[in-house]
């Protein structure tokens, strides 16, 4: 129930906000539907300024695909989209398990040191990352681009924030129940979180889908992910706008699609999750 | 006649103050299995902090004590404080602190006007508009950055864009000094903003909804319940957008800069993370950046201790 | 042959000739590959031809790390990265630009020590058609050579011949002068309504190979020429400077980024475009049907004599290992070959450094004939100077800070004598010995 | 002079009727309590008075204005809610202040009235304080002076005590209905709990999934239940109900069932009749063992401190006797449980509806 | 067998110690109720049972082990919890089978278990239903359950009743004392509710800020509180509570007081000494006007249903007075009001702790 559930409100003053709601809505929409309209036009229309692109043309996405391994890259987004998201949920539970379930000497600090994360400049820790990154050996391999992110601070945060909203008589429970704190963690944490957990993980796989500026240094030798296939159709020579977008068009699909599917889940979790 | 007294009952036995204070001795088997998971579970966690974000800080931190052109093989001077002086000596450093000022000041509309607005509303109509609403606003934060900044560039070109063409102009948004940082903070903000509305969202669903039906019944008409109710109980997460728009907007806007301007036109869109790249990456000058990282880092210590101590006494905590 | 030992700072000694079955695997890091199309296919089309010629020799190739639209200006920091993981790439193709910081702060390995000056001379003489005598030594480094010169483009003043005709210009009879520049671009400016002319020499991005030929071409220099002193803020700079700013406010030369300005051209909005003559190939793909380009050399100045530069990149050997240098050779030997030169003309349309091929018949001969661009281009080599690099580790940001001020003088509305003069005083602090 | 009229109020959410064409007529100064059990749309029928909710159907009337269509902000009520609802960031004198500040009022005025109020409720301490460091009474009564300081048409209460613990409990109720009677203005109190509705109602209605069960005075209410929803919601433990059936034997009337006989002491001849028999547990006596009554066996004697209760087991039914301490059975025992004809119940065995006797002559009730 | 002793136990939080030096011998079969004021250590008592908590301070015992380090997987406890704690993905049958999985009991044995478990709390037709589809009732009897699955050594319950109505509190409340009774298994029971603690208890442990204030039978505890807080604390409404002072007149001892005079029914001579007079209201009975007793004026009648709860003002101090209904006073009326001499309690006016005569001869309580 909500405040505006009430008697009296007027018909223009909602007709008011459809209104402004609707000019925010078609701004915020209207470079991602250029985008998709400006792929699948001709490659002499690519210029052209008509809402509607007529007439249809897949010759951006065939250069796009002629030009680049446009399927491997997709295909290796999303394996390292997949795998961050899920390591950094892993990770992420686990810490946020012990930061709710337990209170412990350096709590405090250990929790400080997450949050401290959002003040490391990234630029500042990338190159002797880098040189560990090739130490250890894991240059050019998507294990490379996936294990420095596997700790997400905000993971964390948002995931103990959530747990903190979680019963803890459940825990206590399974504990008198005969469980072990891991198994409590599967049996009874993970099960209750889920929709949580799958909210977050899309925001997380998202993210590490989107991320372009740590993969290219790790991969040099490929455009292995789609974000650096975007790269390559832009150049001082100018942009090859129509397979440029075509690249674009199909690195945000999956997203979009998944977004699509999911809105609701993903909207409602963050809205339950009570982020403050 | 009987004679006799009153006397008080005696309270249960108390052994503590008969000095009985009966122990048991734990064995340190037992007390290590007590006390150790929490510290088994954030193992994975802090490790990976340490590795990937402490120690390389660390290192920074040794670095900017430095001199040195980063190739093994040459020596690395020690220079004490030296390359802070410098840092501190370059016109620059001001120029892009200020610059930086600008793009926080510049997002706040984006991360707390707006979305501030478009959850208002959103709560305003009904039924399957307000998910409507919230799917679009969002759906920016989905494109990459990249392709984002493709768009943009597109829709900014000077001659063919879209914009120059609604609009009747002929500027060039991105290159020209009054209007690059405009254009990218726009562009950020178009980004982000669907991200500050699932807060704010999340934040007024969080807010009691009887304290503004006690408002209403009270007499307070609509804008006063949203003045007088609604913002003050939604501060605690409008600290938490600026706080984060304070410390991250630098960031966000990173991506955005290497792609449409690299900090031009004339610098003018080089703010202190574009900056911190510079020194580092194109003018390998590791000790400076170095030096850059640490200070950024420790400023940036600062305003989120002062910001948080600032939220801590101005907002206002429900429960 | 020397040893095969190798020396602290890099390997400066002979390397020995491969065994046949001597299996070497190298890197080859160019931003060529940075960019999709024709690039990446052509030198992919290189590499596995090079590979069947020595089965023994496997090369990677990889783009620099980094995601500027411009794969070219990730070249040193990728190589910097690398080399402070301990793992240089063995053969990098970097600019001129770069020559000093490669080779002094680097530590490119010269070849003259690696393989003897006989065979790095031998290669450059070729099997029938030997260097461009100006192209020869642009890698070289105090009379040692480091770097074998591999692509190579000149500014060219490209024309709009649609839109010469519209504004009632003759279109072939392009402008040779700055001052009938500035007449055509006033006519085409008020004519066609489309924008007149556009200088890529004048942005940061641009970096300073054409903006260094302007001020030559205007007598001037922009750094003195025992490199220990900046001169970019003398009257010869000033004038250009000045020359071009004025345009800009007469609003016959647009605000525009390279890239911006490079489309706009290839669009048919722009009568005329001062361009590396690298970018031809999206010229002609952009005029396509609808617009005819046109191209001349570089203006000159009134009464002086144009002096083109040349930008471009060479090939640099960082390998440590002598099995790897040797087949680094190996590799830059063939890159630079006759046969892969052919390839790159008529794939690419990049300027062959073996210029005699385009008279050979078996060469390059019917794609000249059949590329009317080429013979203005040719013709500047003779007046060509090389592109100078800045020196010192500093030299980035000697560069960067003389280009941003041509640009906030040029377009941003700074006044050309003090911006440059301030730009001066900055930069002369970050030359070796300079204050820093 | 605030009368409130309901006329055919019903409010749906989706597949859920809340409230369900509820008619009401609550006069100028009456204390209306709103009783239910969870969930049977108390809250909702308070919200719909107050303007929160629009009506799915019916109409709304304050003494002569339709108010159906009013926003809360223009009705002059003032409303208690059940979590106080006070807000957080005001301190207490701001809270109390708020409808006038809402108001317009100078500052000055409001707070003269606020100190006023304040000094009635005993906040005067407090007035400084933030609700969060407030003990529940304390809030409690900011929450109340915030109805109180500005003279309301009426005032609407949604359990407003369901969060104090038993001592400030009863303490509050004693205050509110003090408060009632000296300022007489209509009050509509919405309450789970029995005893509150009891002591303080000039008029109960009692709600059963949204339909008015039965609407009347306390004792009328808790005398004459009108069903047996009705008859086992009020009461502690709640009335016995016993199926039985309605029998003449030798010309009068008795409830008869598994090991009950119990006279209706009413003089009639009728074919048997299938009922439920209710009779409350205080109203139950013990009679000497084999006589006529009820059968039954302890199974538990529990000790309220006061008083006792006994539960039995009769036939299948269980049934609960209360009466002062020490009622001297215990577990086990076989007893015989009497009540006199005047304390039975007795509703329809199908619709549940209260049954009275209507004779030929002269109406007299069971 | 199960005996549960508790040896000094401590628990502090930072600065408040919730539970201080406790020291209870609980047997085998016992049904201990832990009674007390919101925020006295109930919860924390229990859960240092179970081993949630470790102590600050202090040995547990079970039977003959020391159970004070051991973990809670280990001790043979089944906790019921206030809000039930069910797991809300798993159906009811596996909620109940839980422990049991836990155990690594095979599927069979464990399903089977579970039905016979679910078969004597009806819960067999609900046994695939997730928590969210369940009333609050059959939540409650799921949660017990889980407990009764896996015939622990005790049970301990933490106000398992608190979350339901009154109709249901009170079905519930009977089950579990017949639970008690045919199992026999030792039960520590929270509660704040003292009507659950008098019928259920075998004994009651009164805590006060964490000590133990009073433990003793229900009877004990209600008819001889050891102090005024545990006085006022059981009995609804509380125990009046009057300062005045113990007199000897014509050699027998009366408590006087503004408009109060009530007999001791002792025969003894002592100087004047300052008390805590207490009396429950269903003790006092209304007397002719004007004799000995307590002068009073009626502020208000509360009808209760079967009962009638009288407001007075005697002095400054009000009074309650209970009885059944109708008492036939009315507000405003003056009455006088005695109490027969073993209804009176003392307590010291300093400490608050129960007065005994103590005759020199024979011993007798007051
Ligand atoms: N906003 C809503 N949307 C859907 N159903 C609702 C809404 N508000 C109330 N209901 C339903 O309407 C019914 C009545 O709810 P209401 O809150 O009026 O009950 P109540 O009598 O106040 O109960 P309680 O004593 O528990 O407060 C319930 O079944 C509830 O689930
Ligand atoms: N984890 C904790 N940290 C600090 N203080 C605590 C903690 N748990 C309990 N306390 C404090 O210990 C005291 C006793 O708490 P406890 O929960 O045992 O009370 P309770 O008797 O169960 O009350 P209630 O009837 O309200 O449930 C309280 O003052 C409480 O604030
Ligand atoms: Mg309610
Ligand atoms: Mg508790």
């Amino acid at each position: 129930m909500t405040i505006d559930d009430a008697v009296g409100e007027p018909r223009v003053r909602r007709l008011g906000g459809h209104l402004v709601l609707g000019v925010l809505s078609l701004a915020c929409v209207f470079p991602v539907y250029w985008l998709y309209a400006t792929s699948v036009r001709a490659p002499g229309d690519v210029y052209s300024l008509s809402v509607l692109p007529w007439p249809l043309s897949t010759a951006s996405y065939a250069d796009a695909f002629a030009k680049n391994d446009v399927l491997g890259m997709l295909l290796n987004t999303g394996v390292v989209a997949v795998f961050s998201a899920l390591g950094q949920l892993l990770v992420a539970l686990l810490a946020a398990y012990a930061f709710v379930a337990w209170r412990f000497p350096l709590q405090r600090l250990l929790y400080l040191m997450f949050v401290g994360t959002w003040l490391v400049p990234f630029q500042a820790t990338m190159l002797p990352n880098y040189v560990l990154l090739s130490r250890l050996g894991l240059l050019e391999t998507l294990a490379g681009v996936i294990v420095p992110t596997l700790c997400s601070a905000l993971g964390v945060l948002l995931l103990r924030e959530h747990l903190a909203g979680f019963p803890k008589e459940l825990l206590d429970a399974a504990r008198m129940d005969g469980r072990s704190s891991w198994s409590t963690l599967w049996l009874v944490v993970v099960p209750a979180l889920r929709p949580a957990l799958a909210a977050l993980g899309i925001l997380l796989a998202i993210t590490a889908w989107n991320e372009y500026f740590w993969p290219a240094m790790v991969l040099q030798r490929s455009n292995a992910v789609v974000q650096l296939g975007l790269r390559s159709f832009m150049g001082t020579e100018g942009n090859d706008w129509g397979p440029l977008m075509a690249t674009a068009g199909l690195a945000c699909l999956p997203v979009l699609v998944l977004y699509l599917v999911l809105q609701r889940h993903i909207v409602n979790a963050f809205v339950r999750s009570g982020l403050k | 006649m009987v004679s006799g007294t009153f006397v008080e009952v005696a309270p249960p036995l108390r052994a503590r103050e008969a000095g009985v204070v009966p122990a048991s001795r734990e064995s340190w088997w037992t007390r290590a299995r007590r006390i150790a998971p929490p510290y088994l579970y954030l193992t994975p966690a802090v490790v990976l902090l340490v590795v990937w974000t402490y120690q390389p800080l660390a290192q920074t931190f040794v670095l900017s004590l430095h001199s040195w052109n980063l190739v093994p093989g040459t020596p690395m001077e020690e220079v004490g404080i030296a390359n802070y002086e410098r840092l501190l000596g370059t016109p620059e450093l001001g120029r892009s602190v200020w610059r930086t000022v600008v793009v926080i000041l510049g997002m706040l509309p984006f991360t707390v006007v707006i979305p501030v607005l478009v959850a208002l509303l959103t709560r305003r109509v009904r039924g399957r508009a307000q998910g409507v609403y919230r799917a679009l606003v969002f759906a920016p934060m989905l494109v990459a950055p990249v392709a984002g900044a493709a768009v943009w560039q597109w829709l900014l070109d000077p001659s063919a864009g879209a914009v120059n063409r609604v609009l009747g102009t002929d500027v060039n948004w991105l290159n020209t000094t009054g209007t690059a940082q405009l254009s990218i903070i726009v562009i950020t903000g178009w980004h982000v903003a669907g991200f500050a509305v699932l807060v704010v969202t999340a934040g007024l669903t969080g807010i009691n909804p009887d304290y503004a039906a006690a408002a209403q019944v009270d007499g307070a008409s609509r804008s006063q319940v949203t003045r007088w109710i609604t913002l003050p109980l939604l501060s605690p997460t409008l600290a938490f957008l600026v706080l984060m728009t304070v410390l991250l907007s630098a960031q966000w806007t990173f991506p955005l800069i290497d792609t449409l301007t690299q900090g031009g036109p004339v610098g003018s869109t080089t703010n202190i993370y574009y900056l911190l790249w510079e020194y580092g990456f194109r003018h390998h000058d590791a000790g400076l950046a170095a030096a850059a990282g640490v200070l950024f880092f420790a400023g940036f210590i600062v305003v989120a201790a002062l910001l948080t101590r600032l939220a801590e006494r101005l907002s206002h905590h429900d429960d | 042959l020397g040893s095969t030992g190798t020396g602290s700072e890099g390997s400066v000694s002979r390397v020995p000739e491969l065994a046949p079955d001597q299996e070497v695997s190298i890197v080859f890091e160019s931003y060529n590959f940075g960019q999709a199309g024709a690039w990446t296919d052509t030198f992919n089309e290189l590499i596995a031809a090079f590979e069947k010629e020595h089965p023994n020799i496997t090369v990677t190739a990889q783009k620099p790390q980094g995601n500027s639209a411009n794969p070219a200006t990730d070249t040193i920091s990728s190589l910097q990265s690398q080399l402070t993981a301990g793992s240089p790439p063995d053969v990098v193709q970097l600019g001129f630009s770069d020559l000093d910081f490669t080779i002094n702060e680097l530590k490119a390995l010269p070849l003259d020590d690696l393989v003897g000056r006989d065979a790095v001379q031998a290669n450059f003489d070729g099997a029938r058609h030997p260097y461009a005598p100006s192209a020869r030594t642009l890698g070289d480094w105090e009379g040692k050579t480091y770097g074998v010169p591999f692509v190579f483009s000149t500014p060219m003043l490209y024309v709009n011949k649609k839109l010469f005709t519209e504004a009632g210009l003759d279109p072939e009879q392009p402008p040779t002068t700055w001052a009938e520049v500035r007449d055509a671009a006033q006519a085409i400016d008020r004519r066609t309504g489309k924008d007149g002319v556009y200088v890529d020499c004048l942005t940061k991005t641009a970096k300073d190979w054409c903006f260094q030929a302007l001020v030559r071409s205007h007598g001037g220099t922009v750094i003195s020429d025992d490199r220990t002193r900046l001169t970019f803020a003398e009257k010869p700079s000033i004038d250009v400077v000045r020359f071009m700013r004025d345009m800009v406010r007469e609003g016959i030369m647009p605000n525009r980024t390279q890239t911006q300005a490079v489309e706009s051209f290839a669009r048919g909005d722009l009568g005329m475009i001062l361009e590396s003559s690298a970018i031809q190939g999206m010229f002609l793909q952009g005029a396509g049907d609808a617009w005819e380009l046109g191209a001349a050399a570089m203006p000159s100045f009134e009464g002086k004599q144009a002096v083109p530069t040349n930008s471009g990149a060479a090939l640099f050997v960082f390998a440590q290992d002598p099995a790897k240098q040797r087949a680094a050779w190996e590799l830059i030997k063939f890159l630079t070959s006759e046969r892969a030169y052919t390839t790159i003309a008529t794939k690419i349309g990049y300027l062959p450094l073996r210029t005699g091929l385009v008279e050979d018949p078996g060469g390059l001969e019917s794609w000249a004939a059949d590329n009317p661009y080429l013979a203005p281009n040719l013709a500047q080599l003779e007046h060509l100077e090389p592109w100078v690099s800045m020196p010192g580790p500093s030299y980035l940001q000697i560069r960067d800070g003389m280009m941003q001020a041509v640009e906030n003088a040029v377009f941003q509305g700074a006044g050309p004598a003090e911006a440059l003069r301030s730009a001066q005083q900055e930069a002369s602090a970050l030359l070796p010995g300079g204050e820093r | 002079m605030s009368r409130i009229q309901l006329q055919g109020i019903t409010r749906r959410f989706g597949p859920v009727t809340a409230v369900d064409d509820v008619w009401l007529d609550i006069a100028d100064g009456e204390f209306l309590v709103l009783l239910g059990p969870s969930g049977c749309g108390k809250s909702t029928l308070l919200r719909l008075i107050a303007g929160l909710l629009p009506p799915t159907e019916g109409r709304l009337w304050l003494d002569d204005t339709d108010l159906t269509h009013v926003p809360p902000q223009q009705r002059d009520l003032a409303m208690v809610f059940q979590s106080y609802a006070l807000y957080p960031h005001l301190s207490v004198a701001r809270n109390i202040g708020f409808p006038l500040r809402a108001r317009k009022w100078p500052r000055a005025e409001i707070r003269a009235k606020v100190a006023e109020v304040a000094a009635t409720l005993g906040l005067t301490a407090l007035l400084d304080r933030k609700p969060k460091e407030l003990s529940g009474g304390q809030r409690q009564r900011v929450a109340l002076g915030r109805a109180l300081v500005r003279d309301p048409g009426a005032f609407l209460l949604d359990e407003p005590l369901s969060n104090l613990d038993a001592k400030l409990r009863t303490g509050t109720r004693a205050e509110i209905a003090e408060l009632h009677r000296s300022l007489g203005t209509t009050m509509v109190y919405v309450t789970h709990d029995q005893v509150e509705a009891m002591t303080m109602a000039t008029r109960i209605a009692l709600l059963d999934e949204g339909r008015l069960a039965q609407l009347g005075t306390p004792s009328e209410v808790y005398d004459r239940p009108a069903s047996v929803f009705a008859a086992t919601f009020l009461g502690s433990p709640a009335m016995n109900i016993l199926d039985a059936t309605v029998r003449s034997a030798d010309g009068s009337l008795a409830a008869h069932g598994k090991g009950i006989e119990l006279s209706l002491g009413i003089d009639a001849v009728l074919p048997d009749r299938p009922v439920r028999l209710g009779v409350r547990p205080e109203h139950l006596t013990f009679a000497p063992a084999g006589g006529r009554g009820i059968h039954a066996v302890v199974t538990a004697v529990e000790n309220l401190g006061s008083e006792e209760v006994v539960q039995c087991l009769a036939g299948e039914g269980r049934i609960a006797v209360r009466g002062p301490r020490p009622l001297g059975v215990s577990a086990g025992d076989a007893v015989t449980l009497t009540a006199r004809p005047e304390h039975l119940h007795l509703f329809d065995s199908a619709s549940g509806r209260r049954l009275t006797w209507q004779p030929e002559s002269v109406p007299a009730s069971v």
